[in-house]
């Protein structure tokens, strides 16, 4: 057990290391949506045994990110003709090298802040910390407006993560009802960016600065 | 020394006397100028001859033309009653009348002025616009002088103030103050060197120019004030003479009254030898009044 | 009748959606604002009692904020389906840009609407975090497509900004909401809860690493959807962009859910002992949020934007109430009330000021009082309502913060506060007499155009409640105010 | 004293009286605003008759109260944090309370005929929010809760504002009430500063339990004294008042400068009574305000040619000249000297009473002017006096008064002042130096103020009208006349019966110069204010008509002709001949070209027949100019600094959130 969740953290960190280097947006979606699955695997390997809110939550989270999630970018991305992040705002040498540096400070939160009682792994909170920096450098320093859903996306796989040690003090609903959310938002986020293709012919959401505070 | 049957007599001295200054001044000119000059009663004729004239008056005036002459004079009268004459008591003295005698002056300025104005005359709105510049300065140099006279006296009324220097008191503080205030009599009575009332050109006049348009009583009036308010004054200057070792309140008002007809020949005198200084000046020399009654008042600090 | 508040409004969205007729549809959203605030007056009268570790259940708190929402949501239907009747059916220009659109679907937006409601209820409603997180992404969701009504560029963006930056923040929220399971959960991993009762019970049992971890995550996250410096930034663009009911709702109500959510894990804070943790870095925020919002307030350009920056000052006002603690909690919760009521005021006269001159500029708005008297009246009341003048209510609520902000050893708070009020006022007063007074500018109908009851009645309406409550606070409000002050860690004066 | 401590009976009554006319003025605004919609005669007579009747009410209230020595507080409960209607009405607020309702109901009276011309207009709009104004007026000098307090004093504000933006179409009235309420709201602000810290003793903000903390009784007093000052104008807080005085309505600038920004000085006397001794540096901060404010005050008002700016000036100078007597007062409690601090006190409000009244009287005829002619530039009237001669009478008697001249009122309280000053002089040290600045000040003030009206009396009433519209005037209507006519006998009345009057303001005396005993006893206040100076005024006015009597007299029968203004022999005299205000107030305001910094655009004559010439001085605030415009224009720019803040990438609002979010959690987790 104890490996096997320490190797599917690993494989979080990796693929968080990937999603940094990586400039085709549909390597990237896969990259998101792999992160997904093996997270729906988490909730049964955190806890040994397998409880039925456990099963059904990994299976729907890994369904809905694994499946659901990539299925619509990809519808998106066939509709906006976009292939990959051209020119990021922090490249992606930079970005890497700034990636490692936070896991190191990601580790050194997880030192601050110890589980309690005997951890499923020392590696859970960094891994989790990072992914979810991760999410948000991809919203802070891509230009796509897809990019930054997948960014939120990868973010919430990094909560998911560490939400996970804590699934059976969130009641099944309550999870589910998250679930939904996360859902709706990235539908909607879908949605925004068709808007955005043909409202301006472009999903470069560094360019929406129409609205800002013209100095007098 | 209180109120007594003599504190009335001083009134009516000034008022039958007055007239007689301006003529002593011109004499003394006329004297030092080496000719013989108008006669001393000059002032008296032209009296009689203005309240027996008809009126004229400009069509732009109104009544408040004809009530500044009056207003003057009423207010000149109405100061004598609280103007000790010779370390003898005022008829009416209180704690503070000289405020009310400083600013009875001011009351009768006010009306000279706005009915010199009331004739819509540029000239005549030029000497009225000089007239109270001169008044902004000249009010602080007169009250603070008095106020140094009321620190040295301990005293807050005219009559008890003359009385207690006439007992004695500082000599400086005297000759500051009466340089002072004889600075501050030469300006309120509009004599050389800060006006020049016998002059004939409008532009440099001052009080003259402001009666251009009064005829008859209203000038009448004019000139018999002007004559009181130079005795008010001579009389504010002559109490810092030490009249009070003379016996008795007659003498002593003789006395007093001698001494403004003495400081009219000085008037005269000055008014020779020397010559009108530019109105720029004139601020000037007002301020140096009020520092020589500031010095005054610094002296009674000790 | 907890379950029917939030029910009431989800169904009835789920029916606005399918009605076809405009009119039919307009009236349903009056009938159901109508009923849910006939509802939420029932629940102030008689609370429903709920099990004490029931998920849903209106507290004091919970009541205060559910009433706030109810009455705001009435008024702004009422106003909103004057604008929707206004609102042209075909191509439009933008009013600055002039580029043309269409708005969304009527049927969506009412819809939406009606969903928000709902979701605003369920966040009032919320006892249990995890619910109250979901209840306060579910506001953002269903406010998104309110804000994209007009379907033009500048809306779009506006859109797309206040989706990922609030989304974003909320997410962080729900990290903090995890972390606070570890707070506290038992030495062996199992017991953790998330319902406040019950947290708020264990108290110093928390463990404070976690918990501190957790109220910082938890600031963040809905500091962001509450508009506090520096994560307000979606908020000017998504009011200035949004119509104007919808701005109205937005400042008067949204940001005082996410309030809600903070003052939960403040007083969860509070009972493991950490009230000054917490309350400093409430304190803290809400000074930087003021001094922030104080200097966008000054030659504001254009108007609705003004009023968004004045909502992240009055905020800021709030958390720094909240942060002081003892009597400045009721301030603020009285405060909260205050401003809702005046700020959807003033953005229901900004619309009428927008329909009337087709312009967001201040430059270009002159002589309001001339050219619509009443609502120009009614912009300088709401000036001075905005800026705390008595005796409107808000006037009240200030003075009680600043009266304990002067408390020894803090009175440099209460300073700084009164010197971005200041700032504020000089801004704002200017602003608003240049757009109020001076003659009508060219090409516009002279006065005594009449103005509609609808378009003016509910601004009216609210601007007169603040007014009461600057000269009487009802009882009943008034016991409301101090049990939900206690239930929160604070004290009534 | 006459009449000794009252039946509370009795001061119910008086009391009941007081919340009547409360009642009454805000029933009949709302009224009036109400009637309006539906007819503008029955919105006036609602809203004048109520204003009116309340106003006669509350002063035959204030009277009696101050009569009786009437001091009661009255306490309802009011259920807002920290509030209470409490009440009081003791000699202090009821003295302030005459004044108040006297120039008020006046006020009233003339605004009838003032907005006669205004048709179709609600006239409702003006009566809800003057009556609004007296209303609160009365509240703030009643009112004995700092909450209470507070609302009513920016309830005045409110009112007052809206009184002065009235004009909404004029694109300048925005400036002017822009510039109010900014400075008000700051003066507010200080107050809330002082209300609080005195309440932080006590748990409540009842006067009755304010106490300044330890130590603090200084700080707090410079506090209220910036607080009230701004809205008394002193300087240099008093920029607003030339800005709002111009642009209100008449009636409005007569009880704004008139009353309401006397409670101001109601402020900071009633602070003085809450705080008990104050330590004495606060005495000589008040002399030199109060001498700052009075000179500054007349010369900037010399250097006006808007005859409303111009009085506006002259209420900083008249507050200057207050301030100076309430500081002597302080300086006395502080030097032990009881009489001088009588004096003080005793001048100062006294001067409270009077330049309510003639300043009411100064303004109401300026308006008068105004009204007749269009204009309020000096440069453009003249004559008036022809043509208004009531109007023109009246302004002489405010004109005279104002200049503190005998008989008349302004006399009575300046004498009062300079006596307690001569008073400290004859003292020891310190006092006599206070004594000497307040001579000083008080001379060199009466000499400009003599000068500026002298300036604005003659040329706007004397000589020959300088304008088509000034030669057009027609004198105003009885309603406007009368309350002139009214304030002119007051003028005249308390120049000659300042003795009464002080007696009866005996009580207020009391409370401020503390120990009442030695104040009663001989030797004190009305004493110095001898009866044989009424009667030298007596022979005064007795003389003149003596006079006037021998001068008609002497002109009977004889022939009295007319002609023009002997002019030099020019032949034709024209009235742009005449000398400007500008041009007479010219030496004095070069003398201080310093201090006023006047902008003149002057185009000399040129050549030797010069075809034309022309000589424009204008003087705005220089506290404004150098002091608060730059001030806020720097505070706007580096504001404006932080916009880059909100510059629009969406990117950079998410790290705005990173950045935070990791900076606290390292905060929360090391430190």
């Amino acid at each position: 057990m104890q490996n096997g969740i320490g190797i599917l953290l690993i494989f979080l960190i990796l693929t968080d290391l990937l999603l940094l280097g990586s400039s085709r947006l549909r390597n990237a979606i896969r990259i998101a949506a792999a992160q997904g699955v093996a997270l729906g695997l988490l909730p049964w390997l955190a806890h040994g045994h397998l409880t039925g809110a456990a099963l059904l939550l990994g299976a729907g989270s890994a369904a809905l990110k694994g499946v659901v999630f990539p299925a619509l970018l990809n519808r998106a991305l066939r509709e906006i003709h976009v292939r990959r992040e051209i020119e990021p705002l922090i490249g992606y040498i930079p970005s890497l090298l700034i990636g490692t540096g936070v896991l190191a400070a990601a580790f050194a939160f997880g030192a601050r802040l110890p589980l309690p009682w005997e951890s499923p792994s020392p590696l859970l909170v960094p891994a989790g910390l990072f992914t979810l920096w991760t999410g948000l450098f991809l919203i802070m320093a891509r230009r796509k407006a897809i990019t930054q859903v997948l960014g939120y996306i990868v973010m919430e796989n990094g909560i998911f993560a560490l939400g996970m040690v804590v699934v059976e003090a969130m009641p099944l609903l309550v999870e589910l009802g998250v679930l939904l959310d996360v859902f709706v938002a990235v539908f909607v986020m879908g949605l925004l960016v068709f808007h955005i293709n043909r409202e301006f012919d472009h999903i470069d959401a560094d360019q929406l600065d129409a609205l800002k505070e013209g100095v007098p | 020394m209180g109120v007594s049957a003599a504190s009335w007599i001083h009134p009516v001295l000034a008022l039958a006397l007055s007239p007689l200054l301006p003529g002593v001044i011109n004499r003394v000119k006329a004297f030092f100028a080496g000719r013989n000059g108008p006669p001393l009663l000059q002032g008296y004729h032209d009296l009689w001859k203005l309240f027996r004239k008809g009126g004229i008056a400009s069509r732009t005036t109104t009544w408040v033309f004809r009530a500044g002459p009056l207003v003057n004079f009423a207010c000149l009268l109405a100061a004598l009653a609280v103007m000790p004459l010779g370390a003898v008591s005022a008829p009416l003295p209180f704690d503070g009348d000289w405020l009310l005698m400083a600013y009875l002056l001011g009351l009768g300025r006010f009306f000279t002025v706005a009915a010199a104005l009331d004739t819509g005359s540029s000239f005549e709105g030029m000497g009225a616009s000089r007239e109270v510049q001169f008044a902004v300065f000249a009010e602080p140099a007169l009250l603070i002088g008095l106020a140094a006279l009321a620190r040295e006296t301990q005293s807050l009324s005219l009559s008890p103030i003359y009385a207690g220097l006439a007992a004695g008191g500082e000599l400086p503080l005297r000759i500051l103050l009466g340089a002072g205030f004889f600075i501050l009599y030469l300006a309120e009575n509009c004599r050389i060197p800060v006006d020049d009332p016998n002059t004939h050109l409008e532009l440099t006049m001052i009080h003259e120019v402001m009666v251009l348009d009064h005829g008859a009583v209203d000038l009448g009036f004019i000139q018999w004030g002007a004559a009181l308010k130079l005795w008010v004054l001579g009389a504010l200057w002559a109490g810092l003479l030490p009249l009070g070792a003379l016996p008795g309140p007659l003498v002593r008002l003789a006395a007093g009254a001698g001494a403004i007809l003495a400081l009219a020949i000085l008037t005269g005198m000055v008014e020779s030898v020397t010559a009108r200084v530019r109105l720029l000046r004139v601020p000037q020399l007002l301020v140096g009044a009020g520092v020589l009654c500031a010095l005054g008042l610094l002296l009674t600090f000790r | 009748m907890t379950l029917a508040l939030i029910l009431l409004p989800a169904l009835a969205a789920a029916v606005a959606a399918a009605i076809r007729s405009d009119r039919l549809r307009r009236a349903l959203l009056v009938a159901v604002a109508g009923a849910h605030l006939a509802l939420t007056a029932a629940c102030w009268i008689r609370p429903p009692v709920c099990a004490p570790d029931a998920w849903l259940g209106f507290d004091a708190a919970g009541r205060l904020f559910l009433g706030i929402a109810s009455l705001l949501f009435l008024a702004v239907a009422v106003y909103a389906v004057h604008r929707l009747g206004a609102e042209s059916r075909g191509r439009q220009a933008e009013e600055d840009t002039g580029s043309l659109f269409v708005n969304a679907p009527e049927a969506v937006h009412t819809a939406c609407l009606l969903a928000f409601l709902a979701t605003m209820t369920l966040v009032a409603a919320s006892r249990h975090l995890g619910v109250l997180w979901v209840a306060v992404e579910a506001t953002t969701l269903a406010t998104a497509p309110l804000i994209y009504f007009h379907r033009q560029p500048r809306s779009l963006e506006a859109t797309w900004k206040y989706l990922l930056v609030c989304s974003v923040g909320i997410a962080l929220a729900l990290l903090g909401t995890f972390l606070l399971v570890v707070a506290s959960a038992a030495p062996d991993g199992t017991g953790g809860t998330l319902v406040v009762r019950e947290l708020v019970a264990r108290g110093t049992a928390l463990r404070t690493p976690w918990l501190k971890a957790a109220f910082v995550l938890l600031l963040v996250g809905y500091g962001t959807k509450m508009g506090l410096a520096p994560m307000h930034t979606w908020l000017p663009d998504a009011h200035s962009e949004a119509p104007s009911p919808v701005s109205a709702l937005l400042s008067g109500a949204l940001l005082n859910c996410a309030f809600l959510g903070i003052l939960r894990a403040h007083s969860i804070c509070g009972a493991a002992g950490l009230g000054g943790f917490s309350g400093n870095l409430l304190a803290g925020f809400g000074l930087l949020s003021m001094g922030i919002a104080a200097a966008f307030l000054v030659n504001q350009a254009d108007y609705k934007r003004l009023l968004a920056y004045s909502s992240v000052e009055h905020m800021g006002l709030l958390s720094l109430g909240a942060g002081l603690g003892g009597a400045a909690l009721y301030g603020a919760l009285l405060h909260a009330v205050n401003h809702s009521l005046v700020k959807a005021a003033l953005f229901m006269v900004a619309g009428n000021l927008l329909a009337a001159y087709r312009t967001k500029q201040v430059a270009r708005t002159r002589g309001a009082l001339c050219l619509l008297p009443v609502s120009g009246a009614l912009w300088l009341a709401g000036l001075l309502a905005i800026t705390g003048t008595p005796p409107f209510g808000t006037f009240a609520s200030e003075f009680t913060m600043l009266r304990a902000a002067f408390a020894p050893g803090r009175e440099w708070m209460a300073v700084a506060a009164l010197l971005a009020l200041a700032v504020a006022v000089a801004g704002m007063a200017r602003t608003f007499l240049g757009m109020a007074l001076g003659p009508v500018p060219d090409g516009f109908e002279p006065a005594g155009r009449r103005e509609r009851l609808a378009a003016w009645g509910p601004a009216l309406v609210l601007l007169t409640a603040s007014l009461w409550l600057g000269l009487w606070i009802p009882s009943g409000l008034n016991d409301l105010l101090g049990h939900a002050a206690r239930l929160l860690g604070g004290c009534a004066p | 004293m006459f009449v000794h401590y009252a039946m509370p009976l009795e001061g119910i009554y008086l009391f009941g009286l007081l919340a009547g006319a409360l009642a009454l003025l805000a029933v009949s605004g709302v009224g009036s605003l109400l009637a309006g919609r539906w007819s503008e005669r029955w919105a006036v007579v609602l809203g004048a008759g109520g204003a009116g009747v309340a106003c006669g009410a509350g002063l035959a209230g204030a009277i009696g109260a101050l009569l009786c020595r009437v001091d009661l507080t009255v306490a309802r409960p009011w259920r807002m944090p920290y509030g209470e209607f409490r009440l009081g009405l003791d000699p202090l607020s009821a003295f302030f309370l005459i004044p108040l309702f006297l120039l008020s109901g006046l006020a009233a009276l003339y605004a009838i005929g003032y907005f006669r011309p205004w048709k179709g207009r609600n006239p409702g709009r003006f009566w809800l929010f003057f009556n609004g104004l007296v209303a609160s007026m009365a509240l703030v000098v009643a009112a004995r809760n700092g909450v209470l307090f507070l609302a009513a004093w920016e309830t005045m504000t409110i009112a007052s504002f809206f009184l002065v933006i009235f004009d909404e179409a004029d694109s300048r009235s925005a400036h002017a009430g822009w510039i109010y309420l900014v400075a008000t709201h700051l003066g507010t602000a200080l107050l809330i500063g002082l209300f609080v810290l005195l309440g932080s003793g006590a748990g409540s903000q009842d006067f009755g339990t304010y106490a300044a903390p330890a130590g603090m009784a200084g700080g707090l007093f410079v506090l209220g004294l910036a607080g009230f000052g701004t809205k008394a104008g002193l300087y240099p807080l008093h920029v607003w008042l030339p800005e709002a005085h111009p642009a209100a309505p008449s009636p409005v600038s007569a009880v704004m400068s008139g009353v309401m920004i006397k409670t101001g000085i109601y402020g900071i006397v009633r602070l003085l009574v809450i705080l008990g001794t104050v330590p004495g540096w606060c005495a000589w901060l008040v002399l030199g305000i109060g001498a700052a404010s009075g000179i500054l005050g007349v010369l900037f008002a010399l250097a006006q040619h808007d005859l409303k700016r111009l009085l506006a000036y002259h209420s900083v100078e008249n507050i200057g000249i207050i301030a100076l007597g309430i500081g002597l007062g302080m300086l006395g409690v502080h030097a032990g000297m009881p009489v001088l601090a009588a004096l003080g006190f005793a001048g100062g409000l006294l001067h409270v009473l009077n330049h309510a009244i003639f300043k009411g009287l100064l303004f109401l005829g300026a308006g008068a002017v105004a009204h007749a002619t269009g204009t309020r530039d000096i440069e453009r009237l003249g004559g008036a006096m022809k043509r208004m001669p009531w109007t023109g009478a009246a302004f002489l008697v405010g004109s005279a008064a104002i200049c503190g001249l005998p008989p008349f009122n302004g006399f009575a309280s300046e004498f009062l002042i300079y006596m307690g000053a001569f008073k400290a002089i004859l003292g020891s040290g310190s006092a006599a130096l206070g004594g000497v600045t307040v001579v000083t000040a008080l001379a060199l003030i009466g000499g400009l103020a003599a000068a500026c009206f002298a300036k604005a009396f003659g040329i706007v009433f004397l000589g020959e009208p300088r304008s088509a519209a000034a030669a057009a005037a027609r004198e105003v209507g009885g309603s406007m006349r009368a309350p002139m006519a009214v304030l002119a006998a007051l003028c005249l009345a308390i120049g000659l019966l300042a003795g009464t009057v002080l007696r009866a303001m005996d009580p207020v005396v009391a409370m401020l110069a503390g120990n009442p005993s030695t104040v009663a006893a001989p030797g004190a206040v009305w004493v110095l204010m001898p009866a044989t100076l009424f009667g030298v005024l007596a022979l005064l006015l007795g003389g003149l008509l003596l006079l006037a009597a021998l001068r008609r007299r002497l002109l009977a029968g004889r022939a009295n002709r007319e002609t023009v203004t002997w002019d030099c022999g020019y032949a034709a005299p024209a009235a742009s001949m005449q000398y400007t205000a500008t041009g007479f107030a010219q030496p004095l305001t070069q003398a201080a070209e310093g201090i006023l910094r006047p902008r003149v655009e002057s185009q000399l004559p040129q050549g030797v027949y010069p075809a034309s010439g022309a000589y424009h001085a204008d003087t705005p605030d220089v506290a404004r100019r150098m002091l608060f415009d730059p001030l806020f224009r720097a505070a706007a720019e580096r504001l404006g600094q932080l916009r880059w803040l909100q510059q629009g990438r969406v990117h950079w609002y998410v790290f705005y959130l990173v950045a935070v979010l990791a900076l606290l959690l390292g905060w929360a987790l090391w430190a």
